[in-house]
């Protein structure tokens, strides 16, 4: 799977990747096991002069054997989801924040808005940026996000985050990086005509290059 | 060895008619579930409700909660007009349907008249949720009302032509059905739109 | 009959673990600070349960009304 | 391995035989009076009892009465399976073209784009654009400049193409074939009676049917497009025109859907009614086949499914022609972005399951047929149904995982949505376990049925990864989602729907379909099938997301081009397979080899229907001794032993 999945430079992205690969294994030795019985079954059973078919019914015992086994698995699999799903989704398990972004999407594109020095937002040393996010690698950050006119999705898929955005609602996901590099920020969410093109960047800087980054382009306050 | 048809159909608890009324019962049910379920995400999702932008608008409760009782006496009124028929009294049957789709009409007319003086007030359709899910949630009753009306008056004729008999009402029966279904309805919508 | 109560019995296990869940999730629902989760959380809760009672009362009436006419016939 | 349960019932039987007077009463049959579509049972009655044998020969009616506004149930069954195919292949041809824009985007389509540059030349050249031209006039070189300049594919026709796509295979196709098609020609036949419950409303089902599908392809030749917000129209981007410059389009689809939601709900009370009331004396609820417990399971979900779409529809028309505001937030007192996604599916998620179960029933039909065995299982493949129907009504939220629904209500969704798993490998087991030492025929709809299992399987175990919330989060809205829903709904219920129509082609049309040919289609169909979309899972994996026109934007898919030109090579060779089916049902309806009674030595009662079935089907309503699949029963000479065949009569071996 390493080779489909892209890489992934979040904390929690590790998790996603597990459970993907765990459930990979468990889906891929299901269908190996049904697929296998049912060509032997095939091949056995095939129609041949003299064979005659063997009347059963069904069988009570091994409707509760499947039935129990299916059971235990997929509940298996939904408790050891649960904690990965709250870690990256729960508000309450939200990890303070090092960096705060809003991130507005509008057709058809994405909006980034830095508290600019005195963090805070609606303040006029804000800094707009369109399509670029600059973060520091290592650091939680936060982003709320919002949507100016219909729903789109924030998809990194490197940090293995997607939320939609809703227009005039904020949402805050977080995510912390583990890597420097430079990624892409699709919309997931059918969003118009030209949703296919809908593209931000997502740059990670080492933390000396994202304090370059910011003492230059922050406004002075 | 074979049953014929007849004995097939005869030995059915509920004609296929009746059967086919519940049904759709079922079916309109659930067109109401989802406007109700509309109403709750906007009803409970509000801090304040009515909103603060229509604050200052008063739903007349009293004369509707006055046209709920009409309604429903309309609903007892159905009922005896069917159990007229089951005794066989095809005058009361008349009388009886006759009376129910006055008070009908009568609840039709109050309800149309509290419209206009709501949209006198400025409560309209374009005026936000509040007013959107009233009217869609209100009027998707009152348009049910009024088909129960139409067929009420088609069951109505037919009776009046001596068409219904002791032995042969299922047109009385299914009618009845759905016009109770639509009464039964009415004080529920009442209670979530006006009171609630 | 073995089947049919075992496969009730883990639906509503499911159910039933299910539930705590929710309800522990919830007042993360209130720190949402957004009243329009509450509503969601009504008309879910709602509408989920919908489908059930519209199914049980007409489905209700209508065994009833089988049952009474024939009350030992297999239907 | 007795089943206890199948015992207790064949003793309550005993107590239930009908007295034998078939002959008698036969002109006092005013049953029913007090419903006004019963004359037409009345017609039917006083021929079935006259003639024993070619009632349709007697039976006057003109050409109108026959084949359009028919009401008898077989005509009205085969009226649907055609509109039903006419509408495949408008859905598959644009497919295709959506497939070619995403192999090779920004190039011009081949035949249509070429004929544009033809236009552009000034020559009219095709037949097709003859026509096109007197219908059109001159518009067409309008709408083709609007939509594909040069012949390439705009972003927004793009979107108005897998719109409409989707809407036209799931509204359009598969439950008009599954549920209108089978469930009308199969239900009567198959519980013993003469016709459905109410004609006329069967009849009235289906041209609402068709008139919905006449204003969803208009759709296409109005001024701004046609809908183009996706076949699940989220809301906002469809409640107001100008998030995506639709005005008509996505009117005429609300509109169209809310039509199409009045045909089923007349079809699914007609059903219903039809199955609780009208069986066959001694067909007990437990000796339905199994396709008609689907059928009637999958009527259940229509008649409360489809009315919360059409109030959740009526909600988008009042947004976007009277000026409320329900789903759009950003407007002064404005509504909820996600009310509509809640709405959706709570209706979208059973219709789902609408669109699998009846191919379940068909799968558990065929393969008894072919293995000569009963299926395993019979209760707990009824319960298994009932409980993945019912199921649907508490998953919904799993499509809205990444939609800002609270994470606590995420969590209570992926626990039940990972339940369904249960009831679907319990049916996939009991299928296994109805090969198990069986005397297996490959026929044409044997070979279907396995392939409607093995693509099942895949189907369900995709399904698993989206259930899985942390999982969804990366998966969601990508190509993954896309292959599940390709494995479920053409895997699944298309597999089921060949097989169907080659099973049960016979009884429709008296003849057989020709057989190479069907084997033909079905290989090819299976390897393209596969072809197509396999390779979408690795897609969905690498992130590709679904509903973009062109993956070249973006740097990270690129890799993936290679992937998606052999897609759409396999689509095209899957899209080409299909014609050979459509020649193939055409030839065979007029040139097929005529078939006997029972050719395929069928238990249910379908089969003894003299074919071609007569109006009113049966020369006398049949008994039903048995359940629906008695196969290689030990002691018995024959292996089957029909559901009519009365008790201890030596067995007969078909005609």
């Amino acid at each position: 799977m390493d080779i489909w999945l892209p890489e992934n430079v979040s904390t929690f992205g590790q998790g996603v990747d597990n459970l993907f690969i765990l459930i990979y294994w468990i889906t891929l030795i299901a269908f190996i096991l049904v697929t296998a019985t049912l060509i032997a079954f095939l091949i056995l059973y095939r129609h041949r002069p003299g064979h005659k078919a063997t009347y059963i019914e069904g069988s009570t015992k091994l409707e509760i054997t499947w039935t129990t086994a299916t059971t235990v698995i997929v509940f298996g699999l939904a408790l050891l989801s649960y904690p990965q799903w709250n870690r990256i989704k729960s508000p309450t398990e939200l990890p303070p924040a090092d960096v705060v972004v809003e991130v507005s999407a509008k057709q058809f594109n994405w909006d980034m808005t830095y508290p600019g020095p005195d963090g805070e937002f609606d303040t006029e040393d804000d800094l707009q940026l369109e399509n670029q996010l600059h973060v520091p690698v290592d650091k939680i950050v936060h982003i709320r996000l919002t949507s100016v006119d219909v729903i789109h999705s924030f998809f990194v898929p490197n940090l293995r985050l997607k939320q939609d955005t809703l227009p005039n609602r904020f949402i805050t996901v977080w995510f912390e990086a583990t890597k420097p590099g430079r990624f892409e920020i699709p919309c997931a969410e059918l969003c118009g005509f030209q949703h296919s093109g809908m593209l931000g960047y997502l740059t990670v800087h080492s933390q000396a290059d994202y304090d370059a980054w910011k003492a230059e382009r922050w406004p002075p306050q | 060895m074979n049953p014929t048809d007849i004995e097939i159909t005869e030995s059915r608890p509920l004609s296929n008619a009746k059967l086919a009324i519940f049904i759709l019962l079922g079916a309109e049910t659930m067109l109401f579930v989802g406007l109700i379920g509309a109403f709750l995400v906007f009803r409970m999702g509000s801090v304040t409700w009515p909103p603060i932008s229509h604050a200052e608008i008063n739903l007349p409760r009293l004369v509707t909660g006055i046209n709920t009782i009409l309604l429903i006496i309309s609903g007892y009124t159905m009922f005896q007009a069917l159990r007229a028929i089951q005794k066989d009294k095809i005058k009361q049957l008349r009388n009886m349907l006759i009376f129910t789709g006055v008070l009908g009409l009568l609840f039709l007319g109050i309800q149309g008249s509290e419209w206009i003086q709501l949209i006198g007030k400025g409560l309209t359709l374009q005026s936000g949720i509040y007013g959107g899910i009233f009217y869609v949630l209100i009027g998707c009753h009152a348009l049910h009302v009024f088909g129960a009306v139409i067929w009420l008056a088609i069951v109505t004729g037919k009776a009046i032509r001596f068409k219904y008999s002791y032995t042969h009402h299922t047109g009385v029966e299914t009618c009845t059905i759905y016009w109770i279904y639509v009464v039964a309805l009415w004080p529920i919508l009442y209670i979530l739109v006006y009171l609630a | 009959m073995l089947q049919k109560s075992l496969l009730w019995i883990i639906i509503l296990g499911f159910v039933l673990l299910a539930i705590p869940i929710t309800v522990e999730a919830c007042p993360a629902c209130k720190e949402l600070d957004e009243p329009i989760a509450e509503g969601f959380n009504w008309s879910v809760l709602f509408m989920m349960a919908m489908p059930f009672t519209v199914f049980g009362v007409v489905g209700g009436t209508v065994f009833y009304h089988f049952k009474r006419a024939n009350p030992n016939k297999d239907v | 391995m007795q089943d206890n349960e199948n015992k207790s019932h064949e003793n309550d039987n005993d107590e239930h035989h009908l007295p034998a007077n078939g002959d008698n009463g036969t002109e006092s049959h005013d049953h029913d009076h007090d419903h006004d579509h019963d004359h037409d049972h009345d017609h039917v009655h006083d021929h079935d009892h006259d003639h024993d044998h070619d009632h349709a020969h007697n039976h006057e009616e003109s050409f109108i009465s026959k084949y359009i506004f028919s009401l008898d149930h077989k005509m009205i069954g085969k009226q649907f399976l055609l509109y039903g195919l006419i509408m495949f292949f408008v859905g598959g041809g644009l497919a295709l073209l959506f497939r070619w824009q995403l192999a090779y985007p920004e190039r011009p389509v081949p035949i249509i784009g070429a004929s544009q540059q033809y236009i552009d030349d000034g020559e009219v050249v095709t037949a097709a654009d003859r026509m096109w031209e007197k219908i059109f006039d001159s518009d067409k070189e309008e709408w083709l400049e609007v939509n594909m300049p040069s012949g390439v594919i705009e972003p927004a026709f793009y979107n108005m193409l897998f719109t409409m796509h989707a809407t036209i295979m799931v509204f359009f196709v598969v439950v008009p074939i599954l549920v209108g098609a089978f469930g009308n020609f199969l239900i009567p036949l198959m519980i013993g009676t003469r016709d459905m419950a109410f004609p006329v409303l069967n009849m009235l089902s289906f041209w609402l049917a068709v008139l919905a599908a006449i204003i969803m392809t208009a759709g296409f030749f109005v001024p701004g497009g046609h809908a183009a917000a996706g076949w699940t129209g989220y809301a906002p981007l469809s409640a107001d025109p100008q998030w995506t410059g639709v005005d008509w389009g996505q009117n005429l689809w609300a509109i169209s859907l809310l039509i199409q939601g009045f045909s089923s709900l007349v079809g699914s009370i007609n059903y219903i009614t039809t199955v609780i009331n009208m069986r066959a004396p001694g067909m007990t609820f437990f000796r339905l086949p199994l396709v008609i417990w689907s059928l009637f399971i999958v009527a259940i979900l229509l008649l409360l499914a489809f009315p919360v779409l059409s109030s959740a529809l009526a909600l988008l028309i009042f947004d976007r022609l009277a000026g409320t505001t329900f789903f759009s937030s950003t407007a002064e007192g404005g509504g909820d972005p996600l009310l509509w996604q809640h709405l959706f599916w709570f209706f979208g998620h059973p219709e789902v399951y609408i669109l699998i179960l009846p191919g379940m029933g068909i799968a558990s039909e065929i393969l008894p047929v072919f293995s000569r065995k009963p299926i395993f299982g019979y209760h707990s493949m009824v319960y298994a149904m009932i409980t993945i129907a019912f199921m649907g009504w508490i998953v919904w939220g799993h499509h809205m995982f990444q939609s800002g629904m609270q994470p606590g209500l995420g969590t209570f969704f992926m626990t039940t949505t990972m339940l369904i798993a249960v009831p679907s490998a319990i049916k996939t087991f009991n299928w296994l376990g109805t090969l198990f030492r069986g005397s297996i025929r490959f026929t044409t709809p044997m070979l279907h049925g396995i392939a409607f299992v093995s693509m099942f399987v895949i189907g369900g175990l995709s399904g698993i990864y989206m259930a899985n919330t942390p999982v969804d989060i990366y998966i969601h809205d990508t190509y993954y989602i896309v292959a599940h829903i390709h494995y479920v709904v053409f895997g699944g219920s298309l597999f089921a729907i060949f097989g169907g129509i080659i099973y049960w082609f016979p009884k429709m049309y008296g003849r057989h379909m020709n057989d190479t040919l069907s084997k033909i289609h079905f290989w090819l169909t299976f390897i393209a099938f596969n072809c197509t979309f396999f390779p979408m899972h690795i897609l969905g994996v690498g992130g590709h997301m679904r509903r973009i026109s062109n993956p070249m934007q973006y740097e990270f898919l690129q890799g993936f081009q290679g992937i998606n030109i052999f897609i759409t090579m396999s689509a095209f060779t899957l899209g080409f397979a299909q014609l050979i089916l459509l020649y193939n049902f055409f030839w065979s309806m007029a040139r097929g080899k005529v078939a006997e009674k029972n050719p395929w030595n069928v238990t249910t009662l379908e089969w003894e229907a003299p074919t071609p079935v007569p109006h009113g089907n049966f020369a006398q309503i049949p008994t039903v001794y048995r359940g629906p699949y008695e196969y290689s029963v030990p002691g018995e000479e024959s292996d089957w032993i029909p559901q009519a065949q009365p008790e201890h009569a030596p067995a007969t071996g078909g005609d």
